[in-house]
């Protein structure tokens, strides 16, 4: 559902960020080495919730972290004996601001695999807990894709709270769920329904955003297709260029695989769970030695299928949400979209 | 998973007067993985060792830590325990609690214990990670190589030689016979040096299984215990000593004369010479620094008169090489020169001379034909005066340490004058009387008595002149006064210090040294003549300063331990020693290039199994490797280990802690 | 000889994070990692000869100071260690002929890496100690731990170290 | 024409006035300029140290910030004492520099301390910065025929490590300086053995046997008279020889004279400039032997054993 | 500069004559004017191949992969990659024989602000070290500078240098994009990788970063060449340089001004010695 829309301008965008910022535990992009990433923000100064897609992370880390302690534990001669971390998954409300469209999506993705046959609690606490206020950009960057695929980035109803910069000048703060809404509701910024012309508003900015897209593709083709081509010779040309980086994996917003790793000092110990990627050449290595995908092309195969096909057998969504990253990251600009349009249309 | 025995030693008092003990075992106990944790009085005794073997057993254990002294004292003591209760020895970790923690942490109880502990966890750690390694045997070259044709290098020489182990034996100057060559008679017994010298030089010369290769040097040693390959330069003597017959005749016609330095430069040699009489071989060398054929191109004389044609300026230095498997080396010593003592005079009054010059003045083969002159003047000396410990004993301007032998020998110089000089009268000034030795306190008493020597004790604070005498002043501590003596002539009894290329040696054979220069025993009372270097043995004043029969003792142990090592085909060696992991080697041959013995080879195989592509792996070389682990650290793939100082045994005695 | 470092009374600082001080009665832990022929040998000698020196090292043996990866560095300064010793033959007289001079480049270098990422110089420090100077090794041992206290414990890089 | 800081020492003045006087005339032949440090006080000698530590450093190190202050490189010293206790002080303070600073405090109006100045003996200031070569050039009268012993005493060579100069046991240094004058230095072992001096009053006894033994064995030597290169072994061989002479009941009449004023004699100066009445040993009658031919001294003949090292050819 | 055209016909005239199995090279982006690696074993490619100031990527890093390795490959090289190809060749990792080497006497290239990169600004040597054909004119071995960075950095006090270090190794992700685009990063597996060692300390903590990052940059010290493939490959934009050239520096001034990959058979500082190397940091 999509709920009332509040019609205001830059000031009175800035007047809601300062007071949620004033409020809650807020997280918004931060600039650090030319780079934007969620980060804990105590003053509207410090960020930019306008951040430029190209040069953001995604907010995946906020709720699946690069990397976080699942216990520790202890071994003396009285046996092992298991404690749970310090780290706190989260407990008080918080906000993000300036979300991506397409990270938000990324969430709703990344629920699926988290709520499935093991619910991650920590990740749900996370989520619980979390208020998302999105921002939609106002042009697409070089490599997204997001309209072409699986989900209505229009109506998204990834985030709670959307804000849209209308051509106009306006900016609309539109609530998208409940909680969305009571939210608004309770902040101090008023909140009559606005102008009629709203709902136009935003669909002509969606249009003109929509229009700026360089790449575009026919998903259900493309994933029709590909369903049938895992014997495609093309993976293997394609992946001649990549130099088998994890990058496009780690920056990901949907890429959700782990690896899970002891340190020990002295008879104690932590047990840690880290990203991992299935780029990595030993990713699949088993303890008996065997490797189902010792060669290049055969992971990049799985990389596509897995994001285009498989995925959505099991859950219904596309694993990927088209938003770029990982061919603007990319050392040698290898894109996702260009893999799978290539595989499937020749 | 792991099972570990943990056996605390008190060593009497030395551990448990410092270290509390039983906190130590009970915080062994909590580890994890310790199984049993019990001390005892003395480990490394029979019941210590027997309780480590019945814990083995009993508790099935996987590897075993002993806390107790430094493991370069009792390492092999457990490993043989553990292997006699069928364990594989190398499951032994020892935590050096004594050296490392009671003996020096005397003050503070507490700390010492701390750090027991640690240490101890350190060697549990390390001992976790311990794989099991067996002895490697590698083939042996069955020849040895004595450096040095003293005294020492002969009996060694002699003793392998006489167990049919052929010997190569290299010496510097033309003859063998060294310094013990130059002495007229030996104490305690005053038995003629040469007298029994000469008779083994012989033996050398005509044994079956020694080469004597005279006026050489060792220029290079590479190789490992049983296989090194020695370069030996052959000096060029510019005799043909296959043809010579050492008649002598070149020396007669030879017209530069020379300072001789077997008399102690007391007279003169020839250019061509043979440096004494008895010399083995007997022929005769050139001394190129003063020939003046080989320096001007004028003379050849001797090639003139000699028959056999023999001489021949054209020859040059010769560079042979040997297979041994094992070196003793028996460079013997040089003599402290006296210059510092400037309160003496010398260097300005001739008539103060060394020991070894009275020696050869006293030798009947001398340049004074067995009498002792003044060199300044020729006369015979009434009152000579023997001063001891120059140079020795002396930390202001000589050496910290006691020579050893002089009080010996001076003892016998006083006695040889009488014998020489019967109106002659010793006077000694000595710090002490070290007369440590069989017959030896009777020999000095009989230079006491019978030659009625002055023994004074004090040290010489002067030397002056007075007409053509010289005046000793000096404290006689006794009476507690100064004394004067009239002197005819002053005997320096100056040190014996190591010979000044030992140092050189050492690195070339890559053996220690102390500080003084003399080779270093591995241990100083264990192993008193292997160097830490395996298969190299040291014999004589090149170890430290000697008599004769210390040194012939000494060479005879050599040649025991040579024969030992020879005495079978095959040697066990260490197995710690660098091993390559295939799979993970990246053929970047950064190991080949640091390996200090060339034990890093290349071998290719193929890329995958089956695959014919060919990659390239480094490869060790077991006999060779020494492991040293130079090419475990520049190692970036990480595809080597080096066993027994594995990462992971490293890794966890730093987290241990 | 007495080579004892008498107890630091003042508040410690930890020089690369200023808000840290020791706790009180804080020891630092310094790792010694010496070569097996020389330095060993030698801080044997320094027992047997009952030199008494500080008591925050813990030794490790290793054959040769060229045995040591600096990583070995870094991961003692991650985990247990205060401080960081290496010891090993002086030039020339190493047992593996010529180990310790590849080992003396690895070691410059790496001092002055952790130097320049935050870790003050005298953290890690390195020695030639022989067989035969049991008091040297003593000496050293003092005057490392003598630096290592005025720097205060070691935090950077351990707050994972629960 | 090279400055020298000059520091002549209590004696100067006294006793050794012919000392001070016969080096500035030798130094001007010499073509130094000698600047006298102004307001120069006692070095402390054998006295200062054995009230304090700190008074022993401080009354040298006040002339050592005066002497920096003419900024000359080298300070030349008369009295080997007093030279003994600068050099030692230097020495002492540059080894601990919190100390020089602690002194230094005490005497701060004077000026700071840099330990910049050289310190030498005027011995070793002829024979290391102007050199035997350039003395000889100036020798007019060379003191052929005069033969000398050169008695250095305790101080001028020792300690070794402070002084740097010269052997401590046997020095060379005077000889040749006298050599170069033309006179024949003998072969002298006694010319660094105590002399006594530090009882000169306290203890006669004592000084009369050591200097004794140094006079005895210069005597033995053949020399005419004993030169000397510090105030203090000159007043104790000259003054005392009377009661040696008693003492000992042997007759001595060596002279003994400094080294400046055989050198102004050989730089051609008269011998009323040498202030001869000053000595107690009478010296007219050694310095008769000027101008005599030495005999050479008969060869000793050589047995055939004899050594002699080094090669020849027939 | 811009030797497109001779690189095309080099290209085409080696796959006439069957010299190759592989070109690499560079080629458009479709959507900037940025260049990216460009592989092609079909001559009908080779028209793509372009070679500007926008030529950054080392390509040197191509002859790593399993499928280039042991083929016989035609590269471009700039005088940093070519420092880079000899290491490689020297450690034995690629067969002269197997590779043909276009060289460029490279005038620097230019970062996506559009201006001289850093490193060319300091680079030491713009001509290429080793190679069969040479494009362009040598302009000569530069005079060494040491880095603007790290100079700033060493003037920086301890505890404010051990925070900013530490902020980069907290921002670093472990996705180890650095290693994989390092053309001398070619081990069999690299010992950061290997789980069961003792050094795999794989947790994605700071202190990991720290320990991965340290133990990376001394395994290229002496070797690197300054490249900076990894520093552009770095999603999160971490001045990998600075280590870098940090150990440059150090070798620089201590070892015989000693340059990584100039001289053939040079295997880089750590792995020959000299008895005058420093010794006084040593107690």
């Amino acid at each position: 559902m999509n709920g009332f829309i509040i019609e205001t301008d830059k000031t009175g965008l800035q007047k809601f960020y300062e007071e949620i910022i004033g409020k809650f535990e807020t997280y918004a992009p931060v600039e650090k080495f030319g780079k934007y990433d969620y980060k804990k923000v105590s003053k509207l100064g410090e960020c930019d919730p306008d951040s430029p897609i190209e040069m953001t992370m995604s907010v995946k880390p906020l709720f699946f972290p690069k990397t976080a302690k699942v216990m520790k534990f202890k071994e003396d001669n009285t046996g092992t004996t298991v404690s749970e971390t310090d780290e706190d998954p989260l407990t008080g409300q918080r906000v993000i601001l300036g979300v991506k469209h397409c990270d938000a999506r990324g969430l709703q993705v990344l629920d699926q695999v988290y709520k499935w046959d093991y619910i991650d609690t920590d990740y749900q606490k996370r989520r619980k807990n979390t208020l998302i206020i999105s921002t939609r950009c106002n042009k697409a960057g070089t490599q997204c894709f997001c309209t072409s695929l699986d989900y209505d980035v229009e109506n998204s109803d990834a985030h709670d709270i959307r804000i849209v910069n209308g051509l106009n000048g306006k900016i609309y703060i539109q609530a998208v769920t409940e909680k969305g809404e009571t939210f608004l509701k309770a902040s101090s910024i008023k909140h009559q329904a606005s102008a009629s012309n709203a709902t136009e508003e935003l669909s002509k900015q969606y249009k003109s955003f929509e229009s700026s897209f360089r790449l575009k593709m026919n998903y259900s083709e493309v994933n029709a297709k590909l369903q049938k081509l895992f014997d495609s010779p093309e993976f293997e040309t394609i992946s001649s260029n990549c130099i088998g980086c994890n990058t496009c994996a780690f920056i990901c917003p949907t890429c959700h695989c782990f690896k899970i790793t002891d340190e020990r000092i002295k008879d104690t110990g932590v047990r840690y769970k880290s990203y991992d990627s299935c780029n990595n050449g030993y990713f699949t290595l088993m303890a008996g030695g065997h490797n189902p995908r010792p060669v290049k092309y055969r992971r990049w195969r799985q990389r596509a299928l897995h994001k285009f096909v498989y995925y959505k057998e099991r859950f219904g969504m596309n694993l990927c949400v088209g938003c770029g990253r990982c061919a603007i990251s990319c050392p040698v600009n290898i894109s996702i979209f260009d893999v799978v349009n290539q595989v499937a249309n020749v | 998973m792991a099972r570990v025995g943990v056996f605390v030693c008190y060593c009497g008092a030395n551990i448990a007067g410092v270290v509390d003990v039983p906190a130590v075992v009970q915080e062994a106990k909590k580890i994890k993985e310790v199984k049993i944790a019990i001390e005892y009085k003395y480990m490394c005794s029979d019941p210590g060792q027997q309780m480590i073997r019945d814990a083995i057993v009993q508790n099935r254990l996987t590897s075993v830590v002993v806390a107790a002294c430094s493991p370069r004292m009792h390492e092999k003591t457990f490993r043989k325990a553990l292997s006699d209760a069928g364990m594989n020895p190398y499951m032994l970790e020892v935590a050096n609690i004594r050296e490392h923690s009671s003996w020096v942490h005397q003050k503070d109880k507490k700390a010492a214990t701390d750090k027991a502990i640690d240490l101890i966890r350190m060697a549990i750690g390390k001992s976790i990670a311990n794989e099991q390694l067996h002895e490697i045997s590698v083939p042996v070259t069955k020849r040895a190589l004595v450096i040095g044709g003293g005294i020492a290098g002969i009996q060694a020489a002699l003793d392998i030689a006489d167990a049919r182990i052929p010997v190569t034996l290299v010496e510097k100057s033309p003859s063998i016979g060294g310094r013990m060559a130059q002495l007229d008679e030996t104490f305690p017994t005053l038995d003629c040096s040469q007298c029994i010298l000469t008779p083994k030089m012989v033996d050398v010369a005509s044994h079956p299984y020694i080469e004597l290769i005279p006026y050489s040097e060792v220029i290079e040693l590479d190789g490992y215990v049983g296989n090194y390959k020695a370069k030996i330069k052959k000096k060029a003597s510019y005799v043909d000593f296959s043809t010579c017959t050492g008649c002598g005749t070149c020396t007669q016609k030879c017209p530069v004369k020379v300072p001789n330095e077997f008399n102690m430069n007391l007279d003169k040699r020839k250019a061509i010479y043979t440096p004494f009489p008895q010399a083995v071989p007997n022929k005769p060398v050139i001394d190129a620094e003063h020939c003046t054929m080989l320096l001007k191109g004028k003379c050849g004389i001797c090639a003139k008169f000699c028959e056999k044609g023999s001489i021949n300026f054209k020859m040059v230095d010769e560079v042979i090489e040997r297979e041994i498997g094992a070196v003793v080396i028996a460079t013997g010593y040089d003599l402290w020169d006296p210059k510092p003592y400037e309160e003496y005079g010398v260097g300005r009054y001739k008539d103060i001379i060394t020991s070894l010059e009275f020696e050869r003045m006293v030798s009947a083969s001398g340049p004074t034909n067995g009498v002792p002159i003044r060199p300044s003047d020729g006369k015979v000396p009434r009152n000579v005066v023997f001063i001891k410990c120059i140079g020795s004993r002396d930390e202001a301007k000589g050496i910290e340490y006691c020579s050893k032998i002089c009080c010996m020998y001076t003892a016998k110089h006083a006695i040889l004058l009488h014998h020489k000089v019967h109106d002659s009268h010793a006077y000694i000034f000595y710090m002490d009387i070290r007369a440590a030795g069989k017959g030896y306190e009777e020999f000095v008493k009989r230079a006491q008595v019978e030659t009625a020597a002055t023994y004074l004790r004090g040290r010489v604070s002067k030397i002056y002149k007075k007409g053509d005498k010289l005046m000793v002043r000096g404290e006689d501590a006794q009476i507690g006064q100064v004394v004067e003596v009239e002197a005819d002539l002053v005997v320096l009894a100056t040190a014996i210090t190591a010979p000044k290329d030992n140092p050189a040696l050492a690195r070339l054979l890559g053996v220690s040294y102390d500080k003084y220069g003399y080779l270093s025993e591995a241990h100083p009372k264990l192993r008193p003549v292997e160097t830490a270097k395996a298969g190299i043995f040291l014999a004589g004043c090149t170890q430290a300063p000697k008599d004769i029969p210390d040194t012939v003792a000494q060479a005879s142990a050599c040649a025991a331990k040579v024969c030992g090592l020879f005495s079978g085909d095959t040697m066990k060696k260490d197995p710690m020693i660098s091993t390559i992991n295939n799979e993970f080697c990246s053929g970047c041959q950064n190991c080949v290039k640091v390996c200090p013995y060339q034990a890093i080879v290349t071998e290719e195989i193929p890329l995958g199994p089956g695959s014919k592509e060919m990659r390239i792996v480094a490869k060790i070389n077991e006999g060779v490797c020494q492991g040293c682990g130079s090419c475990v650290a520049v190692c970036r793939s990480m595809a080597i280990s080096l066993a027994g100082f594995t990462d992971p045994q490293i890794i966890n005695e730093i987290v241990a802690i | 000889m007495e080579t004892e470092v008498k107890e630091v009374k003042e508040k410690i600082v930890s020089v690369e994070n200023p808000g840290i001080t020791a706790p009180n009665g804080w020891q630092p832990v310094i790792i010694g990692i010496l070569c097996n022929w020389c330095s060993y040998a030698g801080s044997d000698l320094t027992g047997t000869s009952r030199i008494q020196y500080p008591p925050n090292i813990r030794i490790i043996r290793v054959p040769c100071s060229s045995r040591v990866d600096p990583w070995f560095i870094i991961k003692s300064l991650q985990t247990t260690a205060d401080g960081v010793l290496i010891s090993g033959c002086h030039p020339g007289d190493c047992h593996y002929i010529s180990g310790n001079y590849y080992a003396r480049r690895r070691f410059l270098v790496t001092k002055k890496l952790l130097n320049f990422v935050g870790y003050h110089e005298n953290r890690v420090q390195f020695s030639w100690v022989s067989a035969a100077e049991g008091p040297k090794f003593a000496k050293v041992v003092a005057k490392v731990t003598e630096d290592i206290k005025k720097l205060g414990p070691l935090y950077r890089y351990k707050k994972e170290n629960f | 024409m090279n400055k020298l800081t000059y520091f002549p020492g209590c004696s100067a003045h006294g006793t050794s006035e012919e000392f001070d006087h016969t080096l500035k005339l030798v130094m001007k032949t010499l073509d130094v300029q000698m600047e006298e440090i102004p307001d120069w006080n006692c070095c402390g000698a054998t006295s200062a140290h054995v009230m304090t530590e700190n008074l022993a450093l401080a009354l040298p190190m006040r002339n050592l910030v005066l002497a920096e202050r003419l900024e000359n490189k080298t300070m030349g010293i008369a009295c080997a004492s007093c030279y003994s206790r600068m050099k030692g002080t230097k020495k002492h303070l540059d080894e601990n520099p919190e100390l020089a600073r602690k002194i230094n405090s005490t005497i701060i109006d004077e000026g700071k301390y840099k330990g910049t100045i050289d310190i030498k003996s005027m011995l070793q200031y002829c024979y290391e910065e102007i050199g035997l070569e350039a003395i000889k050039s100036k020798v007019t009268k060379p003191l052929t025929g005069l033969k000398v012993a050169c008695y250095y005493g305790c101080l001028l060579t020792r300690p070794k490590d402070v002084t740097l100069f010269d052997s401590p046991e046997y020095p060379m240094s005077m000889d040749l300086l006298m050599e170069a004058l033309g006179a024949k230095a003998m072969e002298f072992d006694y010319k660094t053995e105590c002399c006594g001096a530090s009882f000169s009053i306290s203890d006669t006894e004592i000084v009369e046997s050591l200097s004794g033994k140094i006079l005895e064995v210069a005597k033995e030597s053949g020399a005419h008279l004993i030169v000397v290169a510090c105030p203090l072994c000159q007043s104790n061989l000259d003054m005392r020889q009377p009661d040696i002479e008693k003492h000992t009941g042997k007759k001595f009449d060596l002279p003994v004279m400094y080294f400046t004023q055989l050198m102004a004699l050989a730089f051609g100066y008269p011998e009323k400039e040498l202030k001869l009445p000053k000595h107690i040993v009478p010296v007219e009658a050694a310095l008769k032997h000027i101008g005599e031919a030495i005999p050479e001294p008969e060869k000793v003949k050589k047995t055939p054993k004899a050594v002699e090292a080094e090669s020849e050819v027939e | 500069m811009d030797y497109s055209k001779q690189i095309q016909e080099i290209a085409s005239k080696l796959f006439a004559e069957n010299k190759i199995d592989y070109f690499v090279g560079y080629k458009q982006n479709s959507f900037d004017d940025s260049q990216v690696p460009f592989l092609i074993t079909d001559p009908a490619e080779i028209p793509k191949l372009v070679f500007t100031d926008r030529s950054v990527f080392n390509l040197a890093n191509y002859l790593k992969p399993d499928h280039t390795k042991r083929k016989r490959v035609g590269l471009v090289v700039k005088g940093c990659d070519s420092r880079a190809l000899n290491l490689l060749l020297t450690e034995g990792q690629v067969k002269r024989e197997n590779v043909y080497i276009i060289g460029v006497c490279c005038e620097g290239v230019l970062n996506d602000k559009r201006e001289k990169a850093q490193n060319c600004v300091e680079c030491v040597m713009p001509d290429p070290v080793v190679y069969d054909e040479m494009l362009g004119t040598p302009s000569g071995k530069k005079k060494y500078t040491v880095n603007v960075d790290i100079k700033e950095l060493a003037k920086m006090a301890l505890n404010e240098r051990a925070d900013y270090f530490e902020s980069i190794f907290e921002n670093c992700i472990r996705c180890n994009a650095c290693r994989h685009s390092c053309p001398l990063c070619y081990c069999a597996k690299c010992c950061l990788d290997q789980e069961t060692s003792t050094l795999y300390h794989g947790a994605n903590t700071s202190s990991g970063a720290m320990h991965a990052l340290m133990t990376w940059s001394l395994h290229l010290a002496g070797r690197c060449v300054d490249c900076r493939n990894c520093e552009k490959a770095c999603p999160s934009h971490l001045p990998l340089h600075l280590l870098h050239k940090q150990n440059e520096n150090v070798i620089y001034e201590n070892f015989q001004q000693h340059l990584a990959g100039m001289e053939k058979d040079d295997r880089g500082a750590f792995y020959k010695y000299s008895l005058s190397d420093p010794d006084d940091f040593i107690l």
